[in-house]
């Protein structure tokens, strides 16, 4: 059977990737762009995928494991701050976070 | 392959680390005592410290494809865990007055570090980012550690989200450009990269694109310009004990896993990642120091000053292709050790003066310093000339490995920067000890009984090795010599 | 061993000065003093030292054996001068400070000591990474003695001379890395001994820039026009110890360095490089002295008419023959002596009426006739008055200079004439004329105390042994400076094959 | 006895030390000791030199005191050299500068600085000597240099009033330009012949360098720039009047007895380079001329009875040079020594005079003082007369042989000649002038009470009448000096040329007669047409020289200066900062606090980095 060839998954990802970085770049919303975040790490874990695919390992694949853990905890410690965020300010928009500059 | 018994042996600094850290976690769930936790962080940390020195003379092996434990990682898991250590002792007269739980920092800390422990053993990917991401999510934790606390002068949160946001975008880009790698190599161990017998191999398809996100993530994580933002928004934001480890075990670990990424896998074979880097290098000097200029905030002033060192650094990477290079990775190695020491220590004086509850971080509070409390003055001073490259310290050792390092490669361009560089470093550094040798101006931020005596000796035994090191560096150069040959 | 002494001395000196404040404010300077006479007794020895080969005394121990770097002091007759010359006018500083210097005299005397430790290094380290090790280590202690001691506008003032010494110090020093690393390729092993890299063959494109390194390095300390600017305004901030030692020693270490380093080393670039060289000189000559003419602070004027001096040094050396070199020499001394004297009076008069502003002054002869004799010798010197070592100097210096370039010869000759038109201007504006008092009450302008007397009289003493007797000067120094002509004429030679 | 003569700079010398070292505080009369004595004692000592030199029979001696610089091939010691020109010029130096120093402690007795005064003459007559015993051109320019430095201080005696610093200074810089220019000659001579003592390079050059050969012309014009520095001729002409200023001691001894005439003596000194450059010494001549013409003119429109001497000093250095120019070396040393007699005695006189009227310079304020004065009239008599040449007067004898020297030269000879005697014609004008309006017609102003003195004033005063009566039957012993060239012939002319040259000067005795004396002509009716006024006020001002030298020199110097005094090459290194701070501001403004706008950058610099290294 004809197999798809490993560009067209990477394209894929980095479609799915570059969606999740303008996610982060357009919202404002904290959560959204946490969810972008987790968008981009995914994309990034298609990829391994399909390079795993490419080469038939199993490392890929493991770090792709690895991702998904990764993404999960950096959503919890994100969620935690959020609601931090929320009790102070009692709004989830990431431009309030701007009291540093120079 | 299965780890064997003997696998362990080299790992010990590791499994220490990781003990401590478990310990910390047990002993707070049993009993909260800000003392005890801070003393078996210590205490574990001091064990591996030793351990870790002790091992130098005879580990050198490849535990798992994941870790390689040689002198050359010893090396810095020594200079991780005893930074490590003295953050540590910072924190708990800095943590002190903190009105909530304290000992969990510790545990954070102790996380951190095994992370870092594994990022400077690391010559692998699924390592690195083990390490990586070890590191960077207790470092979210430490940095938003008081955020609980009402009298938190600064704000924790904001850098804490900033720092996630970012960072994880970048351990994003980091992750992407590992899967084009190794979509194109097949492997994900450093070694091979360069010598992938499967295919193509580098320097096809997106391979080199690749690469570039790879740099892009680390220089991300290392700040250098133009992804630099973030740094001093996050180091002032943070309590004081996260940022000098950020500043210091963050960027050395990195840099570490950065310098055997990019010898091992021969990245710089590519003209445009070498573009890349020296475009990389001239920014971060020009902007680090160009921003520390006129800022009023100290903790600012290190942050940018910060980025400006990794700017130095940068050079003697890019020199470390050279054919003669021999030089060029003892100099990053000395100069890590060297930055490790005097940022160390110039945070460690701003720790000794404040609290959590306040922050002595504007340079205007330094005023007379110099004729109230001389000894944290004369330490600062120290550190900032070191930072400044100036004699009689380490960081004029280590200014002049990178200038070698760079005469050696003739990277001349990139010497220019350097000099202009510290040209204008020389201004912000002398201005704040300008203002420390000024007459002691009628109302003083300073409080008057400053810092507790352990940070009094961490400062005194930083002070030491900076001058040690800046005197007579000619032993540790010879283990630098001995050990760098093994990158 | 006994140059490590001299060294060691001042760095102990320092420090227990810094530490007997505590006791007793008035402490340190005693504390200072002794240890500044110590440290001259022990150079006298070095004058009876019998010569090992060209070094009165000399030591090598490895010290960072990574890079071929070793602890390599040693000094001949040059060398000698040269610490002399430190200590006396360390001596001379303490002596302008002992009642200046009232607050903080202890870290005063404790920078001030490690200046001077700097400085002997400097003159006394033969291995290119300590001598650049010393080069960077006697800035520091200066910068605070401008910083903190300094005068209205001291920041600025210190801050620009540590950028500029600091800045082109780093372009010497890779300059110094390039030439190790040339030993490298064609020995096979780092070296920075000085012997080790006069054997370096530097020919090829790069030489000029690498000799160029050290060029800026030093003309930046002596200094010479274009990198001068620093220094009018480090003059006129510091305090009157600090210009003693800045224009009396600090300088001369640049014109060391150009004597013993910048040309020994790059015979061929420095043969190239001499017409730029000593067109700069005339031309640094010329311009401070016209500058200095338009001056109004006193100190300021000063410090441009020493630029104006060392243009001589550059000249001399750039031309490169015995007389030359000798002149060369023996104007860094005379100079030593008559700016740092000038500036102790120029800091005696501020020290009195606490201006440095020459408008407000005027007529002051009758009302302090000491100081104006002593202040008429000195202007006298510094115009290049036969009899005294100044004029010698210039002599020499020119007599050599116009064997190897005439036009650049005759212009900074010219320079002479520029010297007597504001020398003069000073002595008329603030010792003749009619009496002017403004901003400050005449009480306040005391003649020179017995302190400030005997100083006055040892410097006018060796001014005029320089001047009268120069022989014994120019017989030490002779053999050194023989050994470089004759380097550089083997090394010369070498190249025309 | 010779061998003692390194104590004759040495006594003034001690002098100097003693005086300055006690700071004023000794007792008037000690100081008077002191400052004439250490000079009369080197008088003694010169007068016993010379004596057992002339009877020693050599041509000359020399005698080191100790090396002063030896470096490589380049040796200069401190030695005195003594031959017949450095005997009579120390002769002249210690025993007239004795006269004066005598002099000085009457004229000086009240005034402050009666110490710092007689230090300042010891100092000069200790450099004076060095200049003319020195037997290497650096110690001949240490002497040179001493003599600026003393006069410069002198003139500025009264140091109070600053138009008398101006002097000085004025003084002291025009003179250093000549010394300059001396100085590269110096350096020009020692690189070609490779020694600096006088009679080795002089023996080289002859050997080395052919007549006319560049160098020799290169040479000697420098050290006539020195020459003409020193001795306030064309073109450096312009400080010697300003230099009135001082003390009137000081104009006679400095400004017209021995220092000025410090010109002549190097060029006799140094006569065999003039001889291998005979352009040069042309040039020599006609500077001579030139400048004793202008100066005649000068004087004839002064009115400050000191100026008027000035440029009559200017004038009569203007013969000698003449009298080098053609040849006439020991004329020229002969005239030298005759008006170091009568000028100083002028100078001497003219200091009685001006004391007894009270610091009285106007000679239109004098007259009719021939009673009030005796002694200052019978000196001005005798030192007039002896000025103007008149017969067997010393000025006579030497400007007669200067003049006949000239007239010995075939092709312009004849013109140099005729100059001098227009010159001489001159001189009897001005100088009578001077004499007439001061001594006779009726008083104009000041009524002096009595004409001050004493031994220690008057005395001075007589010898020097003798001096300048009987100088003229001396015969210097120059002949082994000069014996180059020179040839000793009596001048053998014509009756008429002698008539000619005797006659002039009286012819200029009688016309200052009538337009002074006699009034049968009137100054004033010359004043009368608008021309002559112009040329008064042109000659009065000097020839404008002073006025073409500001715009030339001193303006463009202090406008220069005065632009540039914050030094333009500072501002460069302010521009660096500038763009520091620039750069900064920019930057900083980066730094907006905002995550997205982070992100962005993030984003941007991947973009720019990724797209970079896909291009190259």
């Amino acid at each position: 059977m004809e197999s798809i060839p490993y560009e067209h998954g990477l394209i894929l990802a980095s479609i799915l990737f570059s969606l999740g970085l303008i996610g982060v770049l357009t919202r404002r919303n904290i959560v959204f762009v946490l969810m972008s975040l987790e968008i981009m790490l995914n994309a990034s874990g298609l990829a391994f995928i399909v390079a795993a695919a490419r080469w038939g390992h199993a490392e890929g694949q493991i770090m792709f494991l690895m991702i998904l853990t990764l993404a999960a905890a950096e959503v919890a410690v994100g969620l935690g701050l959020i609601i931090q965020m929320y009790r102070r300010f009692q709004t989830v928009d990431i431009n309030v976070l701007s009291e540093m500059k120079g | 392959m299965n780890i064997t018994l003997a696998d362990l042996i080299p790992l010990q600094p590791l499994l220490i680390v990781t003990g401590t850290a478990v310990v910390t976690m047990l002993a707070v769930a049993l009993k909260r005592s800000h003392g005890l936790t801070a003393g078996i962080t210590v205490l574990g940390l001091l064990v591996a410290t030793m351990v870790a020195a002790e091992l130098m003379a005879t580990a050198n092996d490849q535990v798992t494809p994941l870790l390689i434990v040689d002198q050359y990682s010893l090396f810095f898991t020594v200079v991780v865990c005893a930074a490590a250590m003295f953050i540590t002792i910072l924190s708990y007269s800095y943590l002190a007055p903190l009105d909530d739980d304290k000992e969990e920092f510790y545990l954070l800390l102790g996380i951190a570090t095994i992370g870092a422990v594994v990022m400077v053993s690391s010559n692998h990917f699924v390592s690195t980012v083990l390490g990586l991401e070890t590191l960077s999510m207790s470092l979210y934790g430490m940095v938003a550690y008081p955020v609980h606390s009402a009298k938190a002068v600064k704000f924790p949160l904001e850098a804490s989200v900033k720092y996630l946001v970012l960072s994880a975008a970048a351990s994003g880009l980091l992750l992407f450009g590992m899967a084009l790698v190794y979509a194109q190599t097949g492997t994900l161990a450093f070694a091979d990269i360069a010598s992938s017998a499967a295919t193509a191999g580098m320097g096809t398809g997106f391979s080199v694109i690749g690469l570039l996100l790879i740099s892009v993530g680390m220089a991300f994580k290392l700040s250098l310009a133009p992804f630099h933002m973030w740094t001093p928004d996050v180091y002032e934001g943070a309590p004081l004990p996260a940022t000098s480890y950020l500043a210091t075990i963050g960027k050395a670990a990195m840099f570490v896993v950065l310098l055997r990424f990019v010898v091992a896998s021969n990245a710089l074979a590519f003209e445009s990642v070498v573009a890349v880097f020296s475009l990389l290098a001239v920014a971060s000097i020009l902007a680090g120091n160009l921003l520390a200029l006129l800022q009023e905030n100290l903790k600012r002033i290190l942050a940018y000053s910060s980025i400006a060192h990794m700017g130095y650094l940068l050079i003697a990477i890019i020199a470390s292709y050279d054919a003669e290079g021999a030089v060029s990775v003892e100099a990053v190695s000395f100069y890590l050790l060297a930055y490790v020491i005097m940022s160390l220590g110039a945070f460690a004086v701003v720790a000794a003066l404040s609290s959590s509850d306040s922050e002595v971080d504007r340079v205007a509070d330094y005023q007379g310093l110099f004729w109230r409390a001389p000894w944290l003055a004369a330490v600062f001073t120290a550190m900032l000339l070191s930072l400044a490259g100036i004699p009689l310290t380490v960081g004029f050792i280590g200014k002049f490995y990178l200038f070698f390092a760079g005469v050696e490669a003739s990277l001349w361009l990139l010497l220019a920067a350097l000099v202009l560089g510290s040209g204008i470093g020389l201004y912000y550094y002398l201005r704040i000890v300008y203002k420390m040798i000024l007459p002691v101006p009628d109302s003083s931020a300073l409080p008057n009984s400053a810092g507790s005596l352990g940070s009094h000796s961490v400062l005194a035994l930083l002070l030491l090795l900076l001058i040690v090191l800046g005197v007579y560096p000619a032993p540790v150069m010879a283990i630098i010599e001995s050990i760098s040959t093994l990158i | 061993m006994i140059l490590v002494a001299l060294i060691a001395i001042l760095f102990v000196g320092g420090l227990l000065a810094w530490a007997s404040e505590r006791i007793n404010p008035a402490l340190p300077k005693y504390l200072a003093l002794l240890t500044i006479l110590l440290d001259l007794l022990l150079m006298t020895q070095l004058l009876q030292a019998e010569p090992d080969g060209a070094w009165l005394a000399l030591i090598d121990v490895e010290w960072l054996p990574r890079f071929g770097i070793g602890f390599f002091l040693a000094a001949d007759g040059l060398s000698t001068l040269l610490l002399l010359l430190t200590g006396f006018l360390g001596l001379m500083a303490i002596g302008s400070a002992w009642e200046e210097i009232k607050e903080r005299s202890g870290f005063f005397y404790f920078n001030l000591l490690w200046t001077l430790a700097g400085v002997l290094g400097v003159f006394t380290a033969l291995d290119l990474f300590l001598f650049f090790f010393f080069w960077e280590v006697m800035l520091i202690p200066m910068y605070f003695i401008i910083a903190i001691w300094g005068h209205e506008n001291k920041n600025y003032a210190a801050m620009k001379f540590f950028i500029f010494t600091q800045v082109t110090g780093m372009l010497m020093l890779i300059s110094i890395l390039v030439l190790a690393y040339f030993h490298y390729v064609q020995f096979g092993a780092f070296s920075f001994d000085y012997r080790d890299l006069l054997n370096v063959s530097t020919s090829g494109r790069l030489e000029f820039w690498v000799m160029l390194g050290f060029f800026i390095g030093f003309t930046t300390k002596l200094p010479s026009v274009p990198f001068h600017s620093w220094l009018p305004d480090a003059h006129s901030q510091a305090p009157t110890a600090g210009s003693v030692i800045l224009a009396g020693v600090l300088l001369k270490t640049g014109a060391y360095g150009l004597i013993r380093f910048a040309v020994p080393l790059f015979p061929e670039a420095s043969l190239a490089f001499a017409p730029v060289a000593m067109a700069l000189a005339a031309f640094s000559i010329l311009y401070c002295a016209k500058v200095a003419f338009a001056q109004t602070d006193i100190k300021r004027l000063i410090a441009y008419t020493s630029v104006s001096h060392m243009g001589f040094v550059t000249l001399g050396v750039y031309a490169w023959n015995e007389q030359a070199l000798q002149g060369a020499v023996m104007t860094m001394l005379a100079h030593g002596l008559s700016a740092a004297a000038l500036f102790m009076l120029a800091g005696g008069l501020q020290y009195r009426i606490h201006t440095r502003n020459m408008p407000d002054m005027g007529g002051f002869w009758p009302r302090v006739p000491r100081m104006a004799t002593v202040a008429v010798f000195f202007s006298i010197a510094a115009l290049g008055m036969p009899g005294l070592g100044n004029f010698i100097g210039e002599f020499l210096a020119l007599l050599g200079a116009f064997k190897a370039n005439i036009p650049f010869t005759v212009l900074a000759t010219c320079g002479v004439i520029f010297a007597a038109v504001y020398s003069l201007w000073v002595i008329q504006k603030v010792f003749h004329g009619e009496f002017r008092n403004e901003g400050f009450e005449e009480s306040s302008l005391a003649d020179l105390n017995r302190r400030e007397m005997v100083y006055f009289a040892a410097m006018m003493i060796g001014l005029v042994w320089m001047g009268m007797y120069p022989q014994s000067f120019l017989d030490l120094s002779a053999g050194s400076l023989n050994n470089l002509l004759a380097g550089t004429q083997e090394l010369l030679a070498l190249a025309q094959e | 006895m010779l061998d003692l003569i390194w104590l004759l700079p040495t006594f003034p010398l001690l002098g100097f030390l003693v005086l300055v070292l006690t700071a004023g505080k000794l007792p008037k009369p000690i100081v008077a000791l002191i400052g004439a004595g250490s000079v009369g004692a080197s008088f003694l000592l010169a007068a016993l030199i010379a004596f057992q030199f002339a009877n020693g029979g050599e041509d000359h001696y020399v005698r080191e005191v100790w090396t002063w610089m030896a470096v490589g091939d380049f040796r200069s010691g401190f030695s005195f050299y003594l031959d017949g020109l450095s005997m009579v010029m120390m002769l002249i130096i210690t025993g007239i500068g004795f006269l004066i120093h005598l002099y000085a402690t009457g004229y000086m007795a009240d005034d402050p600085g009666y110490s710092r005064f007689f230090s300042y003459m010891n100092l000069f007559v200790a450099a004076m000597l060095m200049l003319v015993l020195g037997d290497n051109l650096v110690l001949l320019y240490l002497g040179w240099e001493g003599v600026g430095l003393c006069s410069y201080l002198l003139i500025g005696f009264w140091y109070t009033n600053p138009e008398n610093g101006y002097a000085a200074r004025k003084a002291f810089v025009v003179t250093r330009v000549g010394d300059t220019s001396m100085a590269i000659g110096l350096f020009l001579l020692f690189a070609q012949l490779g020694t600096l003592n006088i009679q080795d390079m002089l023996s080289a050059a002859e050997t080395e360098w052919a007549v006319g050969s560049g160098f020799a012309i290169a040479a000697s014009l420098l050290l006539l720039g020195g020459a003409v520095g020193k001795s306030a001729q064309l073109p450096l002409q312009t400080w010697l009047p300003d230099a009135m200023a001082g003390p009137t001691p000081i104009s006679a001894l400095i400004h017209a007895a021995t220092m000025v005439t410090a010109g002549v003596y190097l060029i006799a000194r140094t006569h065999v380079l003039f001889e291998l450059a005979p352009d040069v010494q042309m040039l020599v001549a006609w500077i001579g001329l030139i400048t004793l013409l202008m100066a005649g003119f000068t004087a004839l429109t002064q009115s400050d009875i000191k100026r008027v001497l000035a440029y009559s000093t200017v004038s009569q250095i203007g013969y000698m040079f003449l009298g080098l120019g053609v040849g006439a070396w020991s004329a020229a040393i002969f005239h030298l020594m005759t008006h170091a007699f009568f000028k100083a005695l002028l100078f001497l006189a003219s200091g009685t005079v001006i004391l007894s009227l009270h610091h009285e310079q106007d000679i239109f304020k004098m007259g009719n003082l021939r009673k009030k004065l005796p002694v200052s009239f019978l000196s001005f008599l005798i030192g007039s007369l002896a000025l103007t040449a008149f017969p067997f007067t010393s000025g006579y004898f030497s400007k007669d042989e200067i003049l006949l020297g000239a007239l010995a030269l075939e092709g312009v000879g004849t013109w140099l000649w005729l100059g001098g005697v227009l010159g001489a014609f001159f001189t009897g004008i001005y100088t009578f002038r001077l004499f007439f309006l001061v001594f006779f017609g009726e008083s104009r102003g000041h009524e002096p009470d009595k004409e001050v003195g004493g031994w220690h004033m008057n005395g001075p005063l007589y010898l020097l009448m003798v001096g300048a009566l009987l100088a003229g039957f001396l015969h210097l012993p120059l002949e082994a000096v000069f014996n180059h060239g020179e040839a000793f012939e009596e001048h053998h002319v014509s009756a008429l040329v002698h008539g000619f040259m005797i006659a002039s000067p009286l012819i200029g005795i009688g016309v200052s007669y009538l337009f002074y004396m006699s009034g049968s002509l009137s100054v004033a009716g010359l004043m009368g047409n608008p021309l002559s006024r112009l040329l008064h006020r042109f000659w009065h001002s000097g020839w404008g020289m002073d006025w073409l030298y500001d715009r030339l020199f001193v303006f463009p110097f202090l406008w220069l200066a005065r632009i540039n005094r914050a030094d333009l090459i500072d501002r460069c290194y302010g521009v660096l900062v500038e763009l520091s701070r620039a750069g900064n501001e920019l930057l900083v403004r980066t730094q907006t606090g905002y995550l997205r706008w982070y992100a962005l950058s993030v984003v941007g610099g991947l973009v720019l980095i990724v797209s970079l290294g896909v291009l190259l």
